[in-house]
């Protein structure tokens, strides 16, 4: 990890974007290799890491059974956390969990609810009394940059490779979780003055405006969020949607490729 | 958002929706500045039946040094609902959803306050949702961006937080509580009202490229009629001497 | 709001004291306008906004349906809780509840608590297994001096102008909460060597000692605290306790005045 | 306070109460100081089947600096009670009552600790509730004041809290447990023996001025018999050599 | 109090083991004087005082009714805690429990957990629906050296004389907690390079390492924790267990001497 | 340890474990060393179905300053189980069997690792369990001290966590998840396998000191074996020159 020198950095950054470079060599609108595994843990009923240029999380999903909140007497629940722990960065504390963290976990959350993905009559037993809770957890290893796509994906993956351990608890037998679709974030950061897609840690450090857009199977819009210190105009984010089109689809078909395995 | 209520009728035969409103029609809304005695700069904000209120202290030293930064200021953001702002109480304290909108709040406005005037300096503002009726997000940074003005800190511009949505398969200005619960999906945005930025966007639920579109399109027009009124709000400020 | 200059400003009350002189004009016994409105908020099934001098705080009443203790099946309860919050002046940090907002909430709770205004034997629904819990959060907007005082009114008023929302509970009827009586707070600071009454800010930048006093209609003490370092004779609070009787029987009645609006 | 329980009775028909007492007799009181040998000085108090301890650490140099005030120590006083010393456990930590009679407290005793002698110091008071039978924190005023003095930390007089309270519309001294429980008002005071001022005073229930006034009247009293056990406890100490 | 002189405090330990002997003019594997009180607190259903040198520690216990572990309907529980108030010591700060009272804590609790001395099976009262959550406090009042064998001590004597509050719970009548063995615990430190056991707070400034042994009435190990930084070899283990067996024995017999007093 | 489940039978007729192992076998571990890129150094152990991951970071400044040490580098320890790492999910956050295992961790590394050499500084070592199946602090330690090496930092020794216990009245090495929950006793070490000294020890249930004794027998014959593995890591590490 090299020693951060921001102000040095972003010259050389900003120097590049006017020759339409990055700092890593990429197009502005390139991708980092990503590797996807799933089924790894013992003791998740679902499981996924993601490897994404030098980003590394892991994924887990785990379920219980709950009552149903009383306006929704048919209805499961789903929850989704992440943890920046110290173990990811030099740059993340022990501590109640920041800002950083929630954000991070209620955008890949919101993604994942607002696409209908799982359908939550799904996921109750006796109605009023016992339904299950699916809850995902993130847990970030290695921030090399662009954390948000890596967890959504991670999260996704292992979503839908999930077994529902029915007779863990006696509640029947083993079964898939259904899960009707495949919403896929894709996330923007301005470096040198204009948007590139999915930063790269040194591209990360100038701290300039994120845009985060959540794409489910129709390509309909599920999940939008901005995040940091920046403005952006709606014709930049016309640009960004359009990009944001093509990868999701790419990223969607690589889940797909580890399912069924 | 999505919350499988699909069969909930938010639209009348007439084409308005329950509470009377057209399509593209913003609840009422009031503002008044200089309302908290004991604060710098200060605002109130009525929309609909949300009420939020702002107070900003500063700009003073940021304590401790560590958070100190050597070329601008930092802005230090809360946003708070009163236990009584809601139908069921909530339990005093920082929730994860508030922390977030701290947060994207904080980002927003630190897009818009001339930082680098106050090196090493702290400004607070302190947003406090005392009714909530769907939208307070976006009243308090309505709310914040006043305050701020009340308490004299140079802005490039104000910032007005608005959101559209889309109920029954149709896009709509400014949702209320019933068609957040039952409705399909909310965008919320902060937008500049002099240059026409973005400095806030968040969106949850189901929206189509097109349909996002027209939900945008809604709110630059919410938001050159909301900046009106909180130009008039500055003006009574000082015209009535009371700063 | 002026910097602060606790010396100075101390020597200033201390001369003005000598000719029985307060900083902001009033005489020692002599209280600021205060200005009550009921009702104004939404979702709270009561609501009061008092301003007292540069003071403004909000309270709101909330209802739930709980299940009584064991050892007292037939009485409902009251949680009074006070906040003081970083919105309300440059001086507050924001954090866990500081022992001065925990100070004040429990003075403000044992004064309306103890007066018996709320007849506990009221708030049972079904013996032993559904009682209301009343809950009143006051929420100081701005802290200009006397915060206490200020607080236990908008407690009381919003408390006697509250409905209980039994129809959304699905328990009968919504109707008034019966409150039997009007406990009132005067509060009085040492300032200038001497007790004055509803201090104000800069008369509480000397840090002195305070004495809150609730009385009931009756005149009976319900709540005594004494507050902040200091030391005071049983003459002096003979003295305070017959200004308090007047100032309390004048707020009563302004409540009085807001009620059935 | 005002449980409602005004049929429990707790006024025998010979005019005593039902541990024997009359109404102004207090419980037994037993102090002793030099407990803990770990602590500067510290204190042992029993009234009652109440047992208070109180150890003392300081002056020392009080730091985080922002806590450290230029012309005086600040002290720093703590009311626990033990997980085992109630009825039903109490869960450690501290929880919204400890904090306000932690605070009182401190206050209390900074009343008379001569803090000018130490500037920028801190002086630590730790009290310990180990059995609660009604009245803890006018125990740990006792101890907590025994405390300093065994620690000779200078003061302009020592604190002696007792508390009077209603029972049966009867004013009566020194409430126990089932007293508290079931009475109609507590009184609890600080009081300085040798100036008479108070230091220190909470009262909740319902009391008319003239039984505030007797009941107080019954507090000056005790607190002069529990005067003398106090300068006996620390004379024993000093005698005995044991410093 | 003397102040700490770490360094020089160090060097005369070792110039003194040089000579074998301790800083307080014991031998080795001497014990400080011990005193151990029984059944002094009002409200805990045992307690105990342990004066062990210069550390003071009380115990006391408390019963409350549970639901049993669905895995586990006939077997009641055990809580063990200890607290390190700042009371105990001028180095013990306030603030959420350290990794040093924890540590303590869990110590106690598995050398008596683990010796089996209490049938889990005793404590059922319906089996599935009624146990006893029995919980044993400690509190640190006084740390002269060597707590841990000071609470240990005082945990077990609490609980050899507790009785089970069954009148006050209305599930029978009053009777002793049935205890059938006094696991004692027995602790050493490296002090000028030796291990010497019994640490007093002179020799625990140095922070070398210590090792914790709770040996049963059979001999058997219940527990064993090494705390601290160092290194320790297998033969210094095996003379240590051999000093742990004749004092663990000695004060077993103390304990024994409390018992229905 | 200890569940009074003792008729759960864990050894098969033929005298192996359910698992089919030996009394005195363990089971396969893996390693790797260089896994997370943002670290400076890492390292994954998987020790039958248990996978440990620790990241190395530093050394660095260690602030704040009341933390430093002037004379040597402090280590900052986390043991860390993911929520999805046990059977039921476990609340995120620092429980006290984390702490606990975090303290004897630390104290287990700073006994090898040349603190020494880094004055005022601090190094974090972030052990995250992602799989948990009984022996998990063993695998822990591992871990840290694999990383440590990883990262270059000097230590005396590597250590070796790794467990034997006590099932049906036998002694056997490392015991999995059934046998630890049946069982009757577990003995966790960290052998340092050049000098063979113990830098961390723990027990609980019930072993006589001859079963004691063959127990750690059997803990420094396998922890001879996973040196080998250890050593064979870093050399593959090295050899492809992925540093």
């Amino acid at each position: 990890m090299a020693a951060p020198v921001p102000n040095l950095l972003r010259q050389e950054i900003e120097r590049l974007a006017a020759d339409d470079k990055r700092i890593d060599g990429r197009g502005r609108w390139e991708r980092r290799a990503v590797d996807l595994e799933v089924g790894l843990l013992y003791n998740a009923e679902g499981s996924a890491k993601v490897t994404w240029g030098g980003t590394v999380v892991y994924a887990g999903v785990k379920f219980e059974l709950r009552t149903p909140w009383p306006d929704r007497p048919t209805q499961g629940s789903l929850m989704c956390g992440a943890e920046l722990r110290p173990v990811a960065h030099v740059k993340y504390e022990p501590g109640p969990p920041s800002p950083e963290s929630i954000e991070l976990g209620r955008v890949v959350d919101r993604g994942i609810r607002e696409s209908g993905c799982i359908d939550m009559e799904s996921l109750c037993i006796v109605p009023g009394e016992k339904v299950w809770g699916v809850m995902i957890d993130i847990h970030v290893m290695s921030d090399g940059g662009n954390i948000f796509d890596a967890c959504g994906l991670a999260a996704i993956a292992a979503l839908r490779t999930a077994i529902v351990p029915a007779e863990r608890f006696d509640v029947g037998e083993d079964h898939v979780l259904g899960v009707s679709s495949t919403p896929i974030m894709a996330s923007f950061t301005r470096a040198g003055g204009r948007f590139v897609y999915d930063p790269c840690e040194e591209e990360e450090l100038g701290g300039d405006e994120r845009i985060h857009i959540t794409l489910g199977d129709t390509e309909h819009l599920h999940s939008l969020q901005k995040g940091l210190k920046g403005a952006f105009t709606p014709a930049e984010f016309a640009e960004i949607l359009d990009v944001a089109r093509k990868h999701c689809a790419e990223l969607r078909d690589l889940v797909a490729s580890k399912e069924g395995n | 958002m999505m919350g499988g209520y699909g069969d909930v009728q938010l639209l009348r035969d007439d084409g308005k929706r329950l509470d009377g409103r057209a399509i593209d029609e913003m609840r009422p809304v009031e503002i008044k500045v200089g309302v908290l005695p004991a604060a710098q700069g200060s605002a109130w904000v009525k929309q609909g039946l949300n009420v939020a209120v702002c107070a900003v202290y500063g700009p003073m030293e940021a304590h401790p040094r560590k958070i100190q930064r050597q070329d601008r200021a930092v802005l230090d953001v809360r946003y708070n609902m009163a236990p009584f702002s809601t139908g069921d109480r909530i339990r005093p304290g920082f929730n994860r959803r508030a922390r977030e909108i701290s947060k994207v709040t904080a980002e927003a406005l630190e897009s818009v306050v001339l930082l680098e005037r106050f090196p090493r300096s702290k400004i607070r503002v302190e947003i406090e949702i005392l009714a909530a009726e769907a939208g307070t997000r976006c009243a308090g940074i309505t709310a914040a961006s006043m305050a701020l003005a009340d308490a004299g800190i140079p802005m490039r511009d104000l910032v007005v937080g608005i959101a559209s949505g889309k109920i029954q398969d149709t896009v709509v200005l400014d949702l209320d509580k019933a068609e957040d619960n039952y409705g399909q999906a909310d965008l919320p945005a902060g937008i500049c009202p002099n240059t026409g930025e973005l400095v806030f966007l968040q969106m949850d639920g189901d929206l189509s490229i097109d349909e996002y579109n027209l939900a945008m399109e809604y709110n630059y027009k919410a938001a050159a009629e909301i900046h009106e009124i909180m130009v008039a709000a500055l003006a009574a400020r000082y015209d009535g001497g009371e700063a």
